[in-house]
């Protein structure tokens, strides 16, 4: 028989150790389980691949996948391909990062814990809030996170959330609501690509308000104005984000007067491999803290009276608090907070805010090009990356042609907004040339 | 007693990033601007954030040195219970980074993503296969995220036939993150007493199981490390008054190709990737929580769907019964990549070998430690076995204190304190990629501190000590929360 | 004073690899066998090597935990003086890892290997103009090879002149492989003393250059971190009677879009791409030693050369008066990868900003240490400063005992004992990609130092007492030499 | 300007450190260097690259060069393809490997030196050989650096080397002894492949004798035979080799009677990398030693007694001896000896045989093929992985259009032996299938 490298036990091995425990072979180790709970037939999977053939395989899945620099993907939507430096990816690799479990025992875990305390640090920052937890799933889980923590610090029974946000992260909510009481309320977007605030005006029984910034259309929200209509509600603000580059060039949540901040951190330095692991961003005002999900890394010292670092303010969480739980979070997303981290420190500030115009300046030549060749931009709200624009009906063959010459034009926004039929969400960032959209352009138009 | 693993080395202190950066320097290469520079609305228009300006150097050294600072099980022996901290190889690393996968957007038409939904179509049947159940779902992120999915696939296929009744039975053995989930979907945990023999017994269930009650959640093997002998029984009864039976699938490793549990009666089930597929945790992650179900709950699994459809894979929303979505996309691909890679690179007879070394080195660790340590249950374990610090209790020595002296012999603790059923708990899984000698010397650092506690059990409150930083103050750190610098 | 850089914090004990190997393990995926298994020469047969078997655990927890037993650049700063440890950038290893380099057959037909060879040829292009001579030849594997080289074109081109004369002038200054590669071809050092501002005395050479002298080497900047400035005196002398220089450039880092070499009168100089441009240098290699040529020596470099024709690159071995060969193929193409993306990313200004940086380093520290620590050649420096331990003689402190002592501090320490000229010399070598902060550090460490060396010595002559190893027995090991297990 | 990443140094940094220097420009640095000796243009190398255009640039640069998966290159002649595991890559990507010095300062070097240590020996067991060094360069330099040992330890003046050594290897052996007054004599090679060793007995001023086996045919000398005819005589005898896995099947040359191995270590988990950086395996008999080019390492203990490790030995070497030392090696190659112990451990002594059978096999397969379809294999001599066979004077037309399908039919010999026109050496390692083998006889008969 071949010898699994990973399983070190020496024929010799195994039987010291059956002697030891005075059972006469690996099956006996089971004879207890009652023999009908006993699985009587192999398992039905292939046999197993040498590294070699595993290699080959995973080569053969992967080069089907169309991926710059071979194709050019004008597509954002929740999803955005930046530069990852490689003293960034080298770092995440790191063995002592990536092969450690979650930091339960700080004095062998101050590596994640520093690192993550940073990471918590450096997106309050980000999102001029002042609490961030250390991670959630997704963009979508926190979202839903949020509105659940609007209920728990409002006690009312209603959200609302706007149609801009991204439509999959509103289906993730409503399916976290489904099995509650909770209502979701839909406030519908205006001509500019905003969200239509009118609605509000008459709902005091809301726990929460969401809107995307910039949302789902690449339009900033104006935030602050929500800010204003809610003021004497109990509602509570939260503003998420798919993209939270922008607030290197736009003002924060917090800015404009965010209770919570929530969203997706794949653009820090996290690859987009077909939409996950990604990084669930989350942080609020400090007075909410302990109705916040998900971990907390804390300052501390030690018995000498060195820093150091820990997870706190666990009363709120399942280990401790079992059902009673702010959420039932336990294995979150820290080694995307990690690169998170790094990326961010690698910008710093001065790069970030860069990085952050030059994503914002080729959107901007996107949209001029695409308007000197005659096409229609709907919303006329500042986007970031990101712009809806509005093809002939012919397009669909346009696209399928431009898919043959390995450009791939953005999103249809049809399945997501029926009303919205013929428009394409279009994303440009600091990986995509001028040359780049010049040739869209003109295939288009061709 | 052999050197131990443990000793003390040059490492190097760090502050915190902000408190070595600079302005004017920086890490990153900013791409060539060919583009002019736009003015920004300044009614919108912020200042950017406050971060730290670094050099490349900076960044480097930061993270190394700290990364020096973490136990990691690429360094040593990690023996923490119910997290199977098993091995993660370097070949999963290899695939999951290549950038066909690594630079694939979601939301790519379907024929230009053919490899990994192919990948995914193939992990959820090997993964149905595995847990012997009939369907599987990828999407979850986590294992507590499958559990949510579970409880909202009770909801959804409960309310199907009627009522989404509103209790659940979760058992005292249960991890946190069990009825922490059916909280989340609004079911009432009521708590079941495992027995003396640290299982359910029929009994108990048939006394709470009633006709509000959607049925149970059960982890098999349980936290305590035991087989749930009785879960047939139990199933039988939960199913006779139209509940379901959930079954936290976090301890697999103890039984892949040795129990079906679709046979046992298991309606839902959940596995961690992270933990029985090999894929590294990641100091907390991320992980992947895919949730296996039987043939009437399929159509209740989350959308989209990965169909085959003439030898194509395509993504399917058509599901009407569908429970909704729970990820803004398919869930965790890295992770899938990595443990798909495991799958194939162990096949049937190494998954199989896997959970009998698993269970081997846990049983070898329980006959040579009883004795030294309280061990509660008796009785055959699975994958881990749980002691207590009873024994060490008239010398003032705690199951914290040892934990933390364990440290200085150079092996990560155990779980400690978990599950609560046992008072100072001390769970240890080795799992199956701990060779004979490790576990030697294991063993016999876990005599020595338990010698130690006799002898000289002041070493013990004051451990570690070989560590850059002694025992911290968690309640400093609760008291006066510091949560960002 | 700052929290110091170095600490102590948990790491690992580790046997050596044959004490925890067991037989029947593995950690290597053997090929699946297509074809059957053929007999072998019973005469030739043999029995295999007596290797330990071991699992990809043990391996991969091995040289983790050995690797935690090394400081390295990417741990902290590592002013080792003449070696340049300056930051080896990472996008440079993603650039060498690409399969279409790691996987290339050196004997490809060259049509198949256009991109490498282009590689080479603007290399070779970037190099002859980076040092301002003619020509550049990339195939020696480090700097002696690069040395042997140059004394290789010495012998061939002045044979060709008539005689390839007997000896050589080489520096008292100079590093152990000049004179050691001068004797590898012939040539008999001999030994010219630098006069007592550092550097040489074109009278010096003025006496000893004769007819029978096939030249100098000369290092320049020189070992004591001092620019030669009589360079061109000297090589007129040199030249004058027929004879050729020969530069050393392990120090170009100091002078990079500063000096031209070539205008100084250099005939033959080598680089260090693992110094001067960014290549890691690997515990010790590999390197490589590129040589660059003023015209009249092209003709003499080793075979093959890239050459270009009609835009492609061919290899070509049509050089009849070619030195031969030092390298059974090209050279290291791995470090020259690295040097050519370390030159691609730094451009012309960058690296002329790393030089001033460089020195301004060396400067910084000098100016901070002098009257700390003796300074025999207080004269601006270059890119190094060399100290002594003479001002701590009083106090029975030696520089080696100094040396440790700063491990302690977190820093490596900086080249001892060499060069010769300086008595318990001290040099110290920052380079560029060390931080205004990490330096003012170091400084603050080394004048620590050197007050714990008045005030308690013993401290010094027992350190480093943070490593895993104190100081270890070098006359044992030379003595009782035990050179495997 | 944009900011260089790897220059930490900002304008106050570095006006403060001027200032501290009392010098009032960067410029002011050099202003000691005599005017006639500064360069006073601008370097004309091209502008700066960003990370991502670097990528891209590489990219397209690798990208041209014929590789496998793509590529099925028959080729071996001194460069082998064997797979590498991919934890070995992972652990010599380490940092506190790849970063570090030469292990001058052994307190903080002591995991370089214990896998060097490790290196040390089980290249030694590989080879059967008493003692082995840290690394030369290649397997070049490891033959020339051998047969100046051999005249260091014999005081003769003259050498003998088959002309069955890697012709590549007797060209720098020519170059390091071109200088000297030693003398090198060619050994012809027989019908057989082997090395004729008839002209040694007449020659008694021989201070070493160099055969390489497998020889550059893939034959394996008679080495035993050689040992015998050198007995009586002062000649040392060197065993090259370019493929040391041929001794998982094959005798060691310290069995079989070397006083010195050595060669080159590629196929031990390095990558081909067009030819370098290699590794050049040095060992000889432990009465030698002192005469050995190259670092050692060697084991002692600490103040406490605990075990380390040292480099040792240095009185041979340039930085004590100059101009008297054993050879002028300083930076060695480390890092590719590391990777080597690594991969010789990740085999084990059992999957080291294991594989040495699978290449034996492999070629055998390929041998019984071409023969199968009519080709003549010139030399009768057992092989490892490589062999010779001759086509007709046509192959060359058949070499071109197989490259066209992506095969590399070997390397041609003509140039290197212009008695072998029209043969070509040709090599099946594990990465060759049965199924490429039969493809390319296939194409061949075509
Ligand atoms: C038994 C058990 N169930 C559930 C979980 C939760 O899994 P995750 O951390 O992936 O959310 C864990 C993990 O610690 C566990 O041990
Ligand atoms: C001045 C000088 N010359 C030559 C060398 C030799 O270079 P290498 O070690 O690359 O052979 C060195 C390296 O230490 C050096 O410092």
């Amino acid at each position: 028989m071949t010898i699994m490298r990973y399983l070190p036990h020496t024929p010799e091995d195994i039987a010291a150790m059956l002697k030891a425990v005075r059972i006469d072979s690996l099956e006996g180790l089971f004879a207890h389980i009652p023999d009908d709970c006993r699985r009587h037939e192999a398992l039905n999977i292939p046999d197993h691949l040498t590294e070699w053939e595993l290699n080959d395989h995973m080569d053969t899945l992967a080069g089907s996948m169309a991926v710059s620099p071979d194709y050019k993907v004008f597509m954002g939507a929740g999803s955005y391909e930046h530069y990852i430096p490689s003293a960034v990816s080298f770092l995440v690799g790191r063995s002592e990062f990536a092969t450690a479990y979650t930091p339960y025992q700080p004095e062998v875990s101050q590596g994640t814990l520093q690192a993550i305390y940073e990471y918590q640090t450096l997106t309050s920052r980000l999102l001029g809030m002042e609490v961030a937890n250390a991670s959630q799933y997704d963009g979508a889980s926190s979202l839903a996170e949020a509105m659940l923590m609007t209920i728990r610090v409002s006690k009312k029974k209603a959200v609302a959330v706007s149609r801009a946000v991204h439509p999959l992260y509103r289906r993730v909510l409503e399916t976290y609501f489904e099995p509650t009481d909770l209502e979701i309320r839909e406030l519908p977007y205006l001509g500019d690509g905003t969200t239509d605030l009118s609605p509000l005006k008459d709902m005091d029984d809301l726990g929460g308000v969401a809107v995307q910034s910039p949302n789902f259309f690449g339009c900033m929200e104006n935030v602050e104005d929500i800010r204003h209509t809610l003021e004497n509600k109990s509602a509570l603000l939260v503003v998420c984000f798919s993209e939270p580059l922008a607030y290197g060039l736009y003002k924060t949540p917090g800015e404009c007067g965010a209770d919570i901040a929530c969203g997706e951190g794949q653009s820090l330095g996290i690859p987009r491999t077909f939409g996950g692991p990604a990084l669930g961003m989350f942080a609020s005002k400090m007075k909410y803290v302990r109705n916040m999900p998900g971990r907390l890394v804390g300052e501390t010292v030690d018995l000498d009276g060195k820093r150091g670092h820990v997870l706190t303010l666990s009363a709120r969480e399942q280990h401790i608090r079992r059902e009673k739980a702010t959420s039932n979070i336990c294995t979150n997303h820290s080694l995307c907070a990690l690169a998170a981290v790094m990326y961010m420190a690698a910008l710093g500030g001065t790069g970030f805010k860069k990085l952050a115009q030059l994503n914002y300046d080729k959107s901007e030549y996107l949209k001029s090009a695409l308007t000197g060749a005659g096409f229609k931009l709907p919303f006329s709200q500042a986007t970031f990356n990101e712009v809806v624009v509005e093809f002939p009906a012919s397009f669909t063959k346009t696209y399928q042609r431009l898919l043959k010459k390995k450009m791939i034009a953005g999103l249809p926004l049809g399945d997501f907004y029926p009303e919205l039929k013929n428009h394409y969400l279009l994303c440009a960032t600091e990986t995509i040339t001028k040359a780049d959209i010049e040739t869209l352009v003109q295939e288009i138009k061709k | 007693m052999k050197e131990t693993a443990g000793t003390t080395g040059l490492i190097f202190n760090e502050p915190l990033l902000w408190e070595k950066g600079k302005k004017g320097r920086t890490a990153f290469s900013l791409p060539r601007r060919d583009v002019k520079e736009h003015a920004v609305d300044e009614n919108l228009k912020g200042s950017g954030p406050d971060f730290p300006d670094l050099s490349e150097v900076d960044i480097v050294r930061h993270y190394i040195r700290l990364s020096q600072w973490n136990f990691s099980v690429d360094s040593g022996m990690y023996p923490l219970g119910s997290c199977t901290m098993k091995y993660n190889p370097k070949t999963n690393e290899r695939q999951s980074a290549l950038p066909g996968f690594a630079m694939a957007h979601p939301l790519l038409p379907e024929p230009f993503s053919q490899g990994v939904l192919k990948l995914m179509f193939e992990l959820e049947q090997y993964l149905t296969e595995i847990t012997g159940m009939d369907a599987t779902t990828l999407q979850p992120a986590a294992g507590a995220h499958g559990e949510l999915t579970g409880m909202l696939l009770f909801y959804t296929y409960l309310k199907s036939k009627g009522t989404p009744r509103s209790k659940i039975l979760v058992p005292d053995t249960a991890h946190g993150t069990n009825p922490a989930s059916a909280s989340l979907c609004g079911y009432r945990s009521i708590a079941l007493k495992s027995n003396e023999r640290g299982v359910l017994s029929p009994q108990a269930v048939d006394e709470l199981m009633d006709e509000d009650t959607a049925g149970i959640m059960v982890t098999n093997p349980n936290t305590l490390g035991l087989f749930e002998e009785n879960i047939k029984a139990v199933a039988d009864i939960v199913h006779a008054r139209g509940g379901l039976v959930y079954c936290d699938g976090a301890n697999m490793n103890a039984v892949m190709g040795i129990v079906n549990m679709g046979e046992l009666g298991v309606d839902v089930l959940h596995l961690n990737l992270h933990k029985t597929f090999s894929s590294p945790h990641g100091g907390g992650g991320p992980g992947s929580g895919p949730v296996c179900v039987r043939k009437d709950l399929e159509p209740f699994l989350p959308v989209p769907r990965v169909i085959k459809k003439k030898g194509k894979y395509e993504l399917s929303e058509d599901f009407p019964d569908s429970m909704g979505k729970v990820h803004a996309f398919y869930g965790n691909i890295g992770v899938m990549i990595r443990a798909y890679s495991y799958i194939l690179s162990m096949g049937p007879d190494g998954l199989k070998k896997a959970s009998q070394l698993a269970v081997l080195n846990a049983a070898y660790v329980k006959d040579n430690l009883k004795g030294t340590f309280h061990l509660p249950y008796d009785r055959p374990c699975m994958h881990e076995c749980v002691f207590s610090d009873k024994l060490q209790e008239p010398y003032k020595v705690k199951t914290l204190d040892m934990a933390k002296r364990l440290m200085d012999y150079g092996f990560h603790p155990p779980t400690i304190y978990f599950p609560l059923v046992v008072p100072g708990a001390l769970m240890i899984e080795p799992t199956e990629t701990e060779s004979k000698e490790t576990i030697d010397l294991f063993i016999e650092s876990m005599k020595a501190i338990a010698r130690e506690a006799q002898e000289n059990p002041e070493l013990l409150h004051a451990a570690p000590q070989k560590t850059r930083r002694r025992r911290l103050d968690e309640t400093l750190a609760a008291r006066k929360p510091r949560l960002s610098g």
